[in-house]
């Protein structure tokens, strides 16, 4: 049993650090919120050059062969920074699902996504419905030797900003759930971009009649990759969401030391005190989840997917918990856009809500009681 | 003992339905629907008072004599609950809830005269000046000084979290007026002009990208003393009296109550297509959790009132009915987020600006719901945080 | 709207207080404990000659035709003292079904036990299965003019004290649920009695092929009664409940007021104060919701059961938070039999276990969702 | 990083099970079963500990030249987990986990040969003499006094929480040897013989009316100075240290997570006549809840382990682990109550008593439950209570 960071991990999170410190001030984050720009160029281009968007990728693909635990890394620090970049929906998800692609494919799109050269995205979520990823309400129908989709999705992470968007949908000939590439623009496909509450950007993607080639189809049964990509996907939000409430920790700590009423630090009363242990105490314990989700997955353990339920479901938990006491303690002051409180609340409760809130990760839980984590 | 509920009681709720009914313009609902803090959007909340107020129901608490209704403490709840229910905005508090109230308490005939009638018909727009950077719940330590100049006091420094000041044409405001003795006694209570030469107000954005709160600047500022309530550092007890006055009027349960039939209601139309029992009954738990806790709320309410109606002095319950109302509010307002998921995470804060032609890209109360869950935050930090509410109970009701 | 207490009711209020104050001190209820003695006939003549036990039946019936109200204010006195006389089985439970019968077997069973001169109990619970007024292992066999009756019952309150044991019973030739009184010690009736955590006593019931005439059946479908009876019994067990709640403050006060550590008062730490104060919000909620569900009964509102549901669901939640609290902030004091914070624990638990716990009845406010209390 | 779950540990687990397999009795496993608190009934302990003593395992975290183990931190977790899957009672850890570290780190080499080795054999009973009726989770001001008196002590005083005090025959004590200066700079360090002339002890009825602890009266109580454990007046120091060892010794975690098995066994098993679908979400969701805790507190016991053996300090880390494994162990105890019902409620306290003759009335297990669930409410309160070690947290790793 080992958790250290090797000499390689050490050099990457002090870089990814000090990369964020210099282009992440909460002054140019705020600015670009409020200006809805959720992909600076500029800032995909130097991940691309200081080779982070290939990390995750096997050497054979071209990638770097990161592990997990590399991107846990990268994420706690992105979730710390509050990150706008769509990197969850462009690397992991669908870089995650082209490494399926055959050799053709992943030179189509997976080199380009790794040299920053391709934005992607993948349509997983409908309104109204839990997220389930063998439902959906696009079916593709045979014409001739590809296909045309028909249907629509809500909420597809990056849709402003895909060059390309991967769906999945299920195939009338066959029955199978297969996941067919579409480009931005092309015949038949619609995207109504909007933002989120977090800064980032999604969309609705509609599909008219849509054509897809055999040459679009990146796998054509993806329930098992969709499970393990949705896994790689949840560990990475659950590090960004260690990043944030870390951040709203040690914030809240500095505020409460400085910040004087009835002539005391705030930080002395003792009732406070009680509650930012607490807070320290739920950090620490979802830190301690969050390498226990990410090691049991890298080390292919069978409880490996309970352990990442259990961290989704704390993020809900225990993310809003420290939130909300970090706004609370910060008092009037947390509830402006200028403090960073409020900010890291939103996105921690779009970490929550997004694949499965809380109740939902819980109730995969209690489901199946037969494995205790 | 017993709850009182007779033919007059039901009669009376029919009779503010149909006059809603008859009243409430879409234009207005709309306003009520999109308000998601305790502050309504401004032109429709006065629009909306003065129609009660030509009702003559736009402060059921006050004093029959200064425009009162004489209700029954049973009458003023069903009143707000079919408020809430039938989507009305709230009415801006500062007028009606907190300066009418000391005014009528400690103003002079004059004052009376001159500022009652204009706060209950809503031609003014007061704002609060209270808190200060530095000075958030520890009013003892405000600093803005109004100095002694003849018949007038020059006023300097500056207050933080005036809500609505950019709105407002008048501010009622503690300021210090002498710099020895007890912090608390050298305070005093002025009603300010807004067009006063030397005010700036500067807003302050929220969580929700809209500004509510503002801070406004002092630069020496000439205020009459005919403008001061009460005695010259004796301001605390005006602010005291107003949180006396309090008790009785500010009521949680009755909106709670509607806030938590519609989440029901949401709960049951997204079941429809939950494929999940499991989380399904995880979050009807959570909600029936807040049902048991609103009809205890309701009840201790009733208690206070009951309590005030009888001449009883029920303290500082009411710093209680503070913690439970707004906790029970935040709570309320994150479950609604959760139970419309991911299409609460769309964010268009312009979109619900009350006629706003911002075309909006998800459900109206998807949008709204995000924005008052942010905004719910504040609920137990203003007004007297709840951990100072916490030590009024330790101290004045358990003796701690 | 009225809260006070009329005349009467705060002079019924006093002299509970005052009989509790003069035959409950700590010290005796812990030496009854220890002896296994739940039922004291001395006082139980004194609740009859003080015509408590007649308090609650109607006028018509011999009784003093007592309220919800009435009730209420002495099982609030009798949560504080912490009473091991077994009303709830004798008086609410058996009395409140003795009312169904016809004048003779009033006379025959009502009668005495109003005068104190018979004890009662109802056979309701069944290890392993949720509690259910409609499903019972009991069958009632037609013989002849009469019936026989077999199966079991388990943790029947008063079962060992009973001079008769009233059954509910599924008729096998009606098909109704039928309730029967049987005699302790009759043919095919034993009762093995224990004690119970809170000091009070129950016992296993078994049937085998026991006797019951026509004129044992006190009700033959007693669906409607047993839940209206349960109804009252809930709101008994409610306010037990808050007597112990406010005992437990209280005395929890008082403790940590006297108490030094570090050389302060305990009292004087803020974060204790301010879990004491979570402690009298928990304790007045909890109140209002006694009130609530009461008033509601008492007037025959709509919404009544839902709020008797919500009272027993607090029992559990608001009774545990108050005496885990109490215990603690009494330090290890409050793990001793020597101290009552304990005994308030042991019965507050009694009390959440009994007819449905806290999530049983928690499931039926999930289950009607159409009504809002 | 990485989990280390090699060859090596597995075989070991088989061989920790092959072992209790063979030596555990079912007389001792039935003690084990019906341990409800901390402490296991203590002839059966010790008789256990002898087993173990036997085979060399009856101290796996003293260093080995006093009769460790070596094992690494991996195999102790392992140890520790399959000990209370087979049912065996924890040892006493009044001699092997407090009085023998501190003797280890600070007594002379005749005190080490004289009592570590009787401490490993289980032929010493020791209890421990800290707290005094007044001085609960504040040692600085203790009471007791040890009177200098040529080579002796005369100790005159009370201990109170004096676990299993009326079984041991040694007690190692904090007691005051000076009367001015510092409070925590006057106490030492002293073993007593129980036996000594003046020692009276009077047991402690708890709540589940088993005495478990006990006040212990000393009156003019000889103790010869070779009996003080580190120099006079330093015994806080020798305290400390134990703090200190404790530090790595105690782990919540692997008998949460048998509990935790057990409990959803016997979920399982009720729900099979549970009619009510909801109540049993309700119930799953907090099992859940707690397994997601057992977890997380696994890991950051590993954390605070792999800490220690690359050298670091985990520090006031280890007040977090107290905090949450006596919380775990309270919700645990109390949803297996939950679980049981009104089964539970049946009370035959001396039923359970190791080979008791009395005839239980409801299974054993749920006897059981219910004396643990009320025991288990003393586990936040005993070594050093949830608030003070939150005071630890606050102070030492925040800085507060």
């Amino acid at each position: 049993m080992d958790f250290s960071l090797n000499e390689e991990q050490r050099m990457l999170q002090q870089s990814v650090a000090k990369f964020l410190g210099d282009t992440y001030s909460h002054e140019t984050r705020r600015k670009r919120v409020r200006e809805g720009s959720d992909l600076d160029g500029d800032i995909w281009r130097q991940f691309a050059e200081l080779g982070w968007l290939a990390l995750p990728f096997a050497e054979e693909d071209g990638g770097l062969g990161g592990t997990l635990v590399e991107s846990m890394i990268l994420h706690e620090e992105f979730g710390k920074a509050l990150v706008l970049e769509p990197w969850l929906a462009a690397v992991t998800l669908s870089g995650g699902l082209l490494r399926l692609g055959d050799a053709t494919q992943k030179k189509r799109w997976l080199e380009p996504l790794m040299e920053g050269r391709l934005q992607a995205a993948v349509a997983l979520e409908e309104y109204g419905t839990d997220l389930s990823l063998t439902d959906t309400s696009v079916k593709a129908r045979p014409d001739g030797s590809g296909y045309r989709l028909d249907g629509g999705r809500d909420l597809v992470l990056n849709a402003g900003n895909a060059d390309i968007l991967i769906v999945p949908a299920r195939c009338e000939d066959t029955g199978e759930l297969s996941l067919f590439v579409v480009e931005a623009g092309q015949p038949g496909v619609t995207v109504q971009a909007h933002r989120l509450v977090n800064g980032q950007s999604a969309g609705r993607l509609l599909l008219e009649d849509a054509p897809v080639s055999t040459e679009s189809r990146l796998a054509r049964e993806a329930t098992a990759p969709l499970a393990a990509v949705m896994n790689e996907a949840l560990l990475a939000m659950g590090a960004q969401a260690l990043g944030a409430m870390s951040a709203l920790l040690e914030q809240t700590l500095e505020y409460t030391k400085n910040r004087k009423q009835f002539g005391t630090p705030l930080s002395g009363f003792q009732a406070l005190q009680h509650r930012m242990v607490d807070m320290f105490i739920a950090c620490e314990q979802y830190r301690s989840l969050l390498l226990a989700a990410t090691l049991k997955t890298n080390e292919g353990h069978e409880d490996a997917a309970r352990a990442v339920h259990a961290l989704k479901a704390r993020i809900g938990q225990s993310g809003r918990h420290l939130a909300h006491e970090a706004i609370q303690l910060h008092g009037a002051m947390g509830m402006t856009d200028e403090m960073p409180a409020g900010h890291y609340l939103k996105h921690l409760v779009a970490l929550d809500l997004l694949f499965g809130n809380s109740d939902q990760h819980m109730a995969e839980l209690v489901a199946d009681e037969t494995i205790t984590i | 003992m017993d709850l009182g509920i007779d033919d007059e009681v039901i009669a009376f709720r029919e009779e503010v339905r149909s006059f809603l009914r008859e009243n409430l313009t879409p234009e207005i609902q709309e306003a009520g629907r999109r308000t998601t803090s305790v502050f309504a959007p401004p032109g429709q909340a006065m629009e909306w008072q003065r129609i009660l107020h030509r009702k003559g129901w736009a402060a059921p608490h006050w004093p029959e004599e200064y425009g009162g209704t004489g209700w029954s403490v049973t009458k003023r709840a069903i009143f707000a609950e079919e408020l809430v229910r039938a989507e009305a905005p709230p009415l801006i508090p500062m007028g009606l809830m907190m300066c009418g109230p000391c005014l009528i308490g400690y103003g002079t005939p004059e004052q009376k005269a001159q500022y009652l009638p204009r706060i209950l018909s809503g031609e003014d727009f007061w704002c609060q000046g209270y808190s200060e950077p530095g000075a958030g719940s520890d009013l003892a330590s405000l600093k803005t000084f109004a100095e002694s100049d003849g018949d007038d006091y020059i006023v300097n420094g500056t207050k933080i979290w005036t809500t609505y000041a950019h709105h407002a044409n008048r501010m009622f405001a503690l300021v210090r007026t002498r710099r020895d003795g007890k912090p608390q006694q050298g305070i005093s209570f002025l009603l300010i002009d807004m067009d006063s030469p030397g005010i700036t107000v500067e807003p302050i954005v929220g969580l929700d990208e809209v500004p509510e709160q503002c801070q406004v600047f002092f630069d020496n500022v000439r205020v009459p003393k005919a403008n001061r309530v009460g005695e010259e550092n004796d301001g605390w007890s005006v602010a005291k009296y107003l949180l006396m006055f309090e008790r009785g009027g500010s009521e949680y349960a009755p909106a709670l109550r509607v806030q938590l039939e519609r989440l029901k209601k949401l709960a049951a139309e997204r079941e429809r297509n939950a494929q999940d029992q499991q989380a399904r009954a995880f979050f009807r738990q959570k909600i029936a959790d807040c049902e048991i806790e609103v009809l205890a709320l309701e009840f201790t309410e009733n208690r206070i009132k009951s309590e005030l109606e009888s001449g009883g002095n029920p303290g500082a319950l009411t710093s209680m009915t503070k913690i439970l109302g707004t906790e029970l509010q935040q709570r309320i307002a994150q479950l609604t987020v959760e139970g419309l998921g991911i299409e609460s995470l769309v964010w268009q804060p312009q979109a619900i600006v009350p006629a706003s032609e911002e075309q909006p890209l998800a459900p109206e109360h998807s949008l709204v719901a995000m924005a008052s869950y942010l905004n719910s935050r504040a609920c137990s930090i203003y007004g007297g945080s709840n951990e100072i509410q916490r030590g009024i109970i330790a101290r004045a009701v358990l003796g701690l």
